[in-house]
């Protein structure tokens, strides 16, 4: 195993930066609690790499805003006239310390935004995506919020990585599981090292098998949904936090008259804005049925489209929630009915 | 160095302020072209976020008229205006913008000359904090 | 305070309402979180301690067509009297249970210190988490270093002696606050550009906020009226909170919410508490403090305003 | 369908705002399909080539950039609903008033016109056609004020057939008028002028008169004023009262006479002067000793007509009225602090021109012999002074009394009839005699009547020898002008009526720098004033002559008339609207309405907010006040103003 | 698992519009208007193709996007039809437009209706105000391929005859004789000769027959339930059904989450949906 030591991290960090990409690593904030954010990185900054972001790092890749295209109305010859400037791709950026949760949820992204996986034709995310190089912490411990054990090979889950980073006494060791992180580990940042690989963390787990079919059973209980849902307050924090919540809202802005730009941002099922259509009709208008629909989506609807449970367990929503909601507790009461 | 060129949005009410900077142009009253009034039925339509949108757009300074308190066309408007106007002013500093960029006052439609003169000074006080 | 007093308050107040709102504690989190109590043995499960940090105040308008009770510590009963006073909550479909509160805890910053879901124990005016302790005025929010509201302004019941408190403890000079009222009015410009470029307009600061009545409709989102782009950056992040704070203007109770819901640590409450001391100066008003006095800017006085410049 | 009109206004705009540069700029605004310059848009032609230009092009929205909207909003909203576009659909871009004519370089003017413009296109894209409303019109007028401009509007609006309340503040009608003794320029007895259309009021089946009261509490709009009206108690019952006189006779307590500018001495019950209309007692208790002292009830005793009561209360009767009438008329301006080398009063033969009037008058106090009053001799060397408090920026008043120096010279021609012998001197700054027949009228009192006339400023009086010495300079001269007086008269300035402020504050009228109530437009409302439906008549207005107040009487009512003859008026559709979709029935909007035009209606599954369009006023506090911005003021939505901030930045 | 197709547009860049004019607008009733489109790029235009029962984005710039449904036939080549109700920003934004003006499309999504498995059947149609939009589509499609259908019965409904569209196709409706076709209003006018009733009465006095027969209904919700309780009594199982469901939509490509039904996603699943399917889903319309 190739080892780095943790001096040498922003070294490795300078080094991914180095072709102009953009570097995005853990980094504290300066607010009054120090909350850690990924956040694109530029040399001298610190690097936190022992607490878990309480975002994820999904928007490296899906932007909370993204201009789609931008247009003008030009006039010509007496006529007007409208002209869309399609965005350029950007450059793929490296994703630094992003946690197994982070990585294995790229999946789910993948299969709706990028052509390759089968998604649709989306020259951002594409853009981005392809040549996305993820460098991933790999968690030793855990908090009472984690629950990624109970999805998949859970902490030990290399889906979605390039490299995986063991931390141990001084540094990590560091573990390809691609071409790219191949390449990577041969840097001379690394070196040969004798040291096992560390124990990894045991999380919670929740019972998630037969839930898919569970839930549509119980769609109709709206008492068992108001009664999941009354301590939210349908703010969008747990679907912007979540690594996996990809639904978009598009708008238009203008920026004076005659230019503006269509944007792509993210939006969250909890708002009752969400689905309210102009007649005034709203189809989920409590937060019950929001609440209920976004544990569908994740647990039902997205199994049952795409094969794949839309939660990787990092515990973001739970760490976060404003009002204590824990996604967990909600998945027994149903599992227990 | 005070900014030579500065532009000013006025919130003007319609019956005393807008009327009294008419006065003001009738009379061929010169005052400096930084402003660029929006004409309101009243104070009262002011919503402080307008001033605060305005500054997001780029204005300079932010000019609030209406008619003296207790001459409202509308019996009440400026009353609650001056309370939300001052409200604002107040809050500016914290929000990070000068408030000797902003200003409101009261010109009624027969002072013509007396709104020459917030135009002139408070052109000259923009231009000094810019 | 101990349970003794609570748990019987909630089963008395549940004979004449619906439901009680109260706190639980959460096993994962290790401190309180907020439930809803609708039977007497539900009741069994509440507590008080200095994790009770929401404000279950929000909850009200939310729950119209019920009778509620609610446990309510000093603060919280100012968000449950502006909400009567702005006429979201009818005073007679509440029952307000005061509980004498010692100050709660900055459990964001306790997390970030010591990991989520740690247990947070308060005895002894100590707080103890993961082998450590510290007293407790050393980890309190801001809001309850200067609290004036210890003694609860309604109340129908009350679980303990809510009349008896200790003056709250002076706060730490060396945060934030210090740090920006020492900046220039341009290095403000500049802190909040920058504080508000982590904006993800997640709206958790309005949904958290009790006063926040208008919730669906709120114009931090709309395009009639268009106050703001829906593009998430600094710009635009920061009118929407603009549009937020100048709502807010003579009904936040200062009760801190918006700024604990904020996941990316945006110090809203400088703008609030600045917001809050500019009413009080010019209006002698503070939201929630009286249910008679009418919001400053739903009225006026003739004789006293303009007074002020 | 954009079109935008620039008016040149001959060179008042053209002269310093390029239109060209305008209208090319205003083509390549969005939506804007036609840009064209006119010489004057306001003209037949000009509003026949906007009126072609909509047709043709199809024009849904229409810019026009040219002088204040309000000077001809009202016209070119009328201009375009002829070509057949809704009348809203016009925004109107003030580049005269507040830009051409105050600023002179081309460049910047220009420049700040093209902003406006591109302003006024943003806004007029989100306008929405709108509709006015209409609201039943109370078919009464109130006149407030009874001197002869209140008069003559209540007969006129009377004779049309339409109910009127003439509400007087003083015991009796007539005002100011009715203390002259003669008027300029035909010596017209004032009395035998004014006597007769008093009783015509007094008698008309459609006049409720209402002495001894004024307007206390002002509601409503237009058409549907509801006004409170406070008859402050005289003790004397009206309808008993025959006006006998004995109780003036019988009253033990002096008190001032006001009627004959304290000329002479009154009673505290008394009855103004013989005309008086009503002719009713009246009892002032702040000089009544029953009131003073708890002992005296003479005039009750002496009463043949059982008239007095003493426990009488004010009352307040509250009345809908469609139109109001203010005639307030002029108060005198009291110059004795701002000329202190005049004697500040101390001096009792410095008197005003008032009072002179009155001791000129038959019917005055000296039965029309002109006796001083400070030992009743009659004088022989009068002095008039013109312009005190007017005209005289040192004392802050510019304005000129404009009825001064015709009474100065029709008072001095009086003196010579009285007392053949007597010497006027007039010390004048210019005579301005501009009416009809006024300047002969002037020049007699120098060739027929001997006054001399001295150009200049008196610089001090003082007391010398039973005399008093009146310095001055005369300035064509160039010497210094020392007379020694019998008599000196003040010509003073005029002021508005005492109370005409609190009046215009209540009813909502604007006042000028010295408290003059003022008119809606200097040159196209004169009569009007900016709060619909009322109107002013005579000096409450500025300083002005009988035949003037008199005219503007008529003017005013004939408005008064024209808007009472409908039953229902066009109110504004610049009213505030509720989404009630989003409404989340906070009521804040209801909170603040000045009018209460906002009421809860129960829709939308709850209780939400709904406004009376009759009753709104278009104010916008609401729309403010409402924190998501679902009720919206129609015409200033929050989109219109937003956009016009952005555009005016860019 | 959904599938997106990928026809036409879609098979580009999914949310990049093409740039359309608006050639002409028809006042149909005081809410609706009708605007036809023709893409700028002409090779666009000719390459263009849908079914009916398709739907499409139409947007103005700046104001932002909205969904309707195709009301022109697959036919047509010269241009595509929407029939925009006036309802909220962007209808009302759309109502402003007039021809000339500059518009962008994305067109065609969703599912159409399955015609191709319907030769050889009867055929009813049973439409409501603006509902009637997918069904002139749909009727004109069956007229084109006459031939390919039996018996055709179609019954269109508004609440006053001011609020019924289509006027000119109505008429050709009326006068061809082979199809039977009835426009009703809820409440009549002095100047309304036709039908006075509500559509699932108007149907139900038809009296389709079920056998070898489909049924297609839309319009307002109210309406769909009441003639889908019709087509019942009228002996119509739930797989000869089918309807369209309208959701709020913005992406219109299965992604951004807002118009599913359940698992289903109204923009890619449907719009069209037999009664069979719908009523597996769950309850959330």
């Amino acid at each position: 195993m190739r080892f780095i030591a943790e001096d040498a991290i922003p070294r490795l960090l300078e080094h991914l930066a180095g072709g102009g990409r953009t570097v995005w690593a853990p980094r504290v904030v300066r607010d009054s609690v120090n909350t850690v954010l990924f956040a694109p990185w530029s040399a001298g900054e610190p690097v936190e790499t022992g607490a878990y972001t309480h975002l994820s790092a999904k928007a490296a890749l899906l932007p909370p805003t993204e201009r789609l295209f931008g247009f003008g109305y030009l006039q010509a010859a007496g006529e007007e006239r409208i002209e869309l400037e399609p965005e350029e791709p950007e450059e793929s950026p490296v994703l630094f310390g992003a946690r197994v949760c982070d990585a294995r949820a790229l999946a789910a992204l993948d299969a709706l935004f990028f052509p390759a996986s089968g998604g649709f034709n989306d020259p951002g995310y594409a853009g981005r995506r392809s040549g996305l190089t993820v460098i991933t912490l790999a968690c030793t411990t855990c908090d009472s919020a984690c629950f990624c054990s109970s999805f998949g090979k859970g902490p030990a889950e290399t889906d979605g990585s390039d490299l995986i980073l063991y931390p141990v006494a001084n540094g990590f060791l560091a573990e390809p599981v691609t071409d790219a992180g191949s390449e990577l580990v041969r840097l001379d940042l690394f070196q040969d090292s004798r040291l096992e690989k560390p124990e990894l963390a045991v999380t919670a787990r929740v019972e998630t098998a037969g839930l898919r079919e569970k839930f549509i059973d119980l769609f109709s209980d709206i008492d068992l949904w108001r009664q999941v849902s009354e301590k939210c307050l349908s703010c969008g924090f747990c679907a912007y936090a979540c690594p996996a919540c990809h639904c978009f809202n598009i708008f238009d802005e203008m920026s004076g008259d005659r230019e503006g730009e269509r944007c792509r941002s993210w939006d969250s099922c909890m708002f009752y804005s969400y689905t309210l259509e102009t007649s005034g009709h709203n189809p989920r208008p409590e937060i019950a049925h929001r609440y209920r629909n976004r544990i569908g989506h994740k647990f039902s609807y997205f199994p049952a489209n795409r094969g794949e449970i839309l939660c990787t367990g990092c515990g973001r929503c739970i760490r976060g929630c404003p009002a204590g909601v824990d996604i967990r507790e909600v998945i027994r009461t149903v599992q227990e009915r | 160095m005070p900014k030579t060129e500065v532009k000013i949005i006025g919130f003007l009410c319609n019956w005393c302020s807008y009327a009294g900077a008419d006065m003001a142009g009738t009379a061929r009253m010169k005052q400096p072209a930084s402003l660029r009034a929006v004409r309101l039925p009243c104070t009262g339509r002011v919503n402080p976020l307008l001033v605060l949108k305005a500054f997001r757009e780029g204005a300079d300074g932010v000019l609030v008229s209406g008619c003296h308190p207790g001459d409202c066309h509308y019996n009440e408007g400026n009353y609650y205006a001056r309370r939300r106007l001052e409200v604002l002013e107040r809050m500016l500093p914290a929000l990070g913008i000068d408030p000797a960029r902003f200003r409101y006052t009261w010109v009624s439609a027969s002072e013509g000359a007396k709104w020459a003169d917030v135009v002139n000074e408070f052109t000259q006080q923009v231009k000094q904090v810019i | 305070m101990s349970m003794n007093d609570l748990i019987p308050a909630i089963k008395k107040v549940l004979e004449e309402v619906d439901v009680v709102l109260g706190w639980t504690r959460s096993p994962a989190a290790g401190v309180a979180v907020p439930a809803r109590f609708h039977t007497p043995d539900e009741a069994d499960g509440a507590i008080f301690d200095s994790t009770c940090i929401h404000n279950l105040a929000v909850h009200l308008p939310r729950l119209k067509n019920s009778k509620v009770g609610i446990v309510a510590k000093g603060c919280d009963a100012r968000s449950i009297v502006q909400l009567i006073v702005e006429g979201e909550v009818s005073r007679d479909r509440i029952r307000v249970i005061g509980v004498p509160c010692p100050g709660v805890i900055d459990v964001k910053r306790a997390w970030r210190c010591y990991g989520f879901g740690k247990k947070i124990e308060d005895a002894g005016g100590r707080v103890h988490m993961e082998g450590r302790s510290v007293p407790r005025e050393e980890i309190l929010l801001h809001k309850c270093h200067q609290c004036r509201d210890q003694e609860p302004v309604i109340v129908d019941l009350a679980a303990g002696d809510v009349t008896s408190m200790t003056p709250p403890p002076p706060p730490d000079k060396s945060g934030i606050r210090e740090r920006f009222a020492a900046m220039s009015i341009t290095e403000r410009r500049e802190f909040w550009r920058e504080q508000f470029s982590r904006c993800i307009r997640c709206y958790a600061c309005r949904e958290a906020c009790p006063l926040c009545f208008c919730r669906d409709v709120c114009s931090m989102q709309t395009r009639e009226p268009h106050w703001t782009g829906g593009q998430v950056n600094a710009i635009e992040s920061e009118m929407a909170q603009q549009v937020r704070i100048s709502h807010m203007a003579g009904r936040c109770t200062g009760c801190e919410e918006c700024e604990r819901a904020c996941p990316v640590g945006i110090p809203l409450m400088l703008l609030l508490e600045e917001q809050n001391k500019i009413i009080e100066e010019l209006f002698a008003y503070r939201a929630g403090a009286s249910l008679e006095d009418k919001p400053p800017l739903l009225t006026y006085d003739i004789n006293r305003d303009g007074g002020w410049r | 369908m954009i079109g935008v009109f620039v008016c040149q206004c001959g060179t008042n705009i053209a002269a310093t705002v390029s239109t060209d540069r305008v209208v090319q700029a205003a083509k390549s605004m969005l939506g804007v399909v036609h840009a064209e310059s006119i010489q004057y848009t306001c003209s037949d032609p000009g509003q026949r080539a906007i009126i072609d230009a909509i047709q043709q092009k199809g024009l849904t929205r229409v810019v026009m950039a040219g002088c204040s909207p309000r000077m001809h909003e009202i016209t070119f909203r009328r201009a375009i609903g002829r070509a057949g576009m809704n009348p809203f659909m016009l925004e109107m871009v003030n580049i005269r008033e507040q830009c051409s004519w105050i600023h002179s370089g081309i460049d910047e003017t220009t420049e700040k016109a093209i902003d406006l413009v591109r302003k006024g296109v943003a806004r007029v894209r989100r306008q929405k056609p709108l509709q006015p409303g209409s609201s039943p019109v109370a078919r009464r007028a109130l006149v407030i004020g009874a001197g002869v401009a209140g008069i003559q509007a209540a007969l006129d609006i009377a004779d049309a057939g339409i109910p009127v309340t003439l509400v007087e503040k003083s015991p009796t009608i007539g005002g100011n008028m009715a203390r002259l003794d003669k008027t300029f320029p035909t010596l017209d007895c004032s009395s035998c002028i004014l006597t007769p259309r008093m009783v015509e009021v007094k008698q008309h089946e459609n006049i409720k008169l209402m002495v001894n009261s004024e307007v206390e509490k002002v509601r409503g709009y237009i058409g549907n004023f509801e006004i409170d009206i406070r008859k402050k108690a005289s003790c004397v019952i009206e309808e008993k009262c025959t006006g006998c006189l004995i109780c003036q006779e019988k009253c033990p307590s002096k008190a001032p006479d006001d009627f004959n500018a304290c000329a002479g001495e009154s009673k505290a019950i008394s009855i103004p002067f013989p005309q008086a209309v009503p002719l009713v007692a009246s009892l002032r208790k702040e000089y009544c000793r029953l009131f003073i002292s708890g002992k005296c009830s003479v005039c009750q005793k002496v009463c043949p007509a059982d008239a007095i009561d003493y426990g009488q209360e004010d009352t307040v009767v509250t009345e809908k009225f469609g139109a109001v009438v203010v005639a307030t008329g002029f108060g005198l301006y009291d110059w004795k602090q701002s000329y202190p080398t005049y004697g500040m009063g101390m001096y009792p033969d410095v008197i005003n021109a008032l009072k002179y009037e009155r001791l000129l008058s038959a019917s005055g106090p000296t039965g029309g012999h002109i006796e001083r009053p400070s030992d009743g001799k009659e004088p022989r060397d009068i002095v008039f002074i013109s312009c005190i408090g007017s005209r005289d920026e040192s004392v802050g008043r510019p304005q000129c009394c404009s009825i001064g120096c015709m009474y100065m010279a029709k008072q001095a021609i009086l003196t010579k009839e009285h007392i053949p012998d007597s010497q006027s001197y007039i010390f004048y700054i210019d005579v301005r005699a501009a009416g009809k027949g006024y300047d002969e009228f002037a020049r007699r009192a120098q060739t027929d009547f001997g006054a001399i006339y001295i150009r200049g400023r008196v610089g001090k009086i003082y007391p010398r020898g039973g005399k008093l010495v009146v310095m001055g300079t005369d300035t064509l001269a160039g010497d210094q002008v020392e007379i020694e007086a019998d008599l000196v008269v003040l010509a003073t300035g005029l002021t508005p009526a005492e109370g005409a402020g609190g009046l215009a504050r209540r009813l909502n009228i604007s006042t000028d720098g010295q408290g003059f109530m003022a008119e809606g437009h200097p040159k196209l409302k004169p009569v009007e004033t900016n709060t619909g439906g009322v109107f002013l008549a005579g000096a409450c207005q500025g300083p002005k002559d009988i035949p003037a107040s008199v005219a503007q009487a008529g003017a005013a009512a004939a408005k008064v008339i024209g808007l009472l003859s409908r039953e229902e008026i066009e109110t504004s559709p610049m009213v505030a609207e509720v989404n009630q979709l989003k409404c989340t029935g906070c009521f804040k909007c209801r909170d603040v309405c000045p009018y209460g035009a906002i009421e809860n209606q129960d829709a939308m599954g709850g209780q939400v907010a709904h406004v009376i369009a009759s009753l709104c006023q278009g104010c916008g506090l609401c729309n403010v006040a409402c924190p998501p911005g679902v009720i919206s003021l129609k015409g200033y939505t929050d989109n219109q103003l937003i956009a016009e901030v952005v555009e005016v930045l860019r | 698992m959904s599938t997106i197709p990928k026809s036409g547009i879609n098979a580009k860049i999914p949310l990049l519009p093409e740039r359309a004019s608006i050639t002409r607008v028809i006042q149909e009733t005081p809410a609706v208007r009708t605007y036809r489109l023709v893409f700028d790029d002409p090779g666009m235009m000719a390459a263009f193709s849908f079914e009916p029962g398709q739907i499409g984005q139409m947007s103005i710039l700046g104001a932002g996007e909205s969904t309707f449904a195709i009301s022109s036939p697959p036919s047509q080549k010269d241009y595509i039809q929407f029939s925009v109700m006036k309802t909220g920003v962007v209808t009302t934004a759309i109502h402003e437009l007039s021809a000339g003006d500059r518009v962008a499309v994305r067109a065609p999504m969703g599912r159409p209706f399955p015609v191709n498995a319907w030769k050889g059947k009867d055929i009813v149609i049973a439409g409501g105000g603006i509902g009637m939009a997918p069904l002139r589509s749909l009727l004109m499609h069956l007229l084109d391929h006459r031939g390919d259908f039996g018996r055709i019965q179609a019954v269109y409904g508004a609440r006053t005859p001011a609020d019924l569209c289509f006027a000119g196709d109505r008429e050709e409706w009326e006068r061809r004789d082979d199809i039977e076709f009835i426009a009703t209003v809820d409440s009549g006018h002095p100047d309304w000769s036709g039908s006075v009733g509500v559509v699932p009465g108007v149907l139900e006095s038809m009296s389709p027959p079920p056998a070898n027969a489909v049924a297609v209904t839309c319009g307002p919700p109210v309406m769909i339930k009441y003639t889908l309780e019709s087509l019942e009594k009228l002996g119509f199982a739930a797989d000869q059904v089918f309807t369209t469901l309208e959701r709020r939509m913005k992406c219109g490509v299965g992604l951004c989450g807002r118009c599913n039904v359940g698992a289903k996603y109204v923009c890619t699943d449907g719009p069209v949906f037999s009664l069979r399917d719908l009523r597996a889903l769950p309850d959330e319309l």
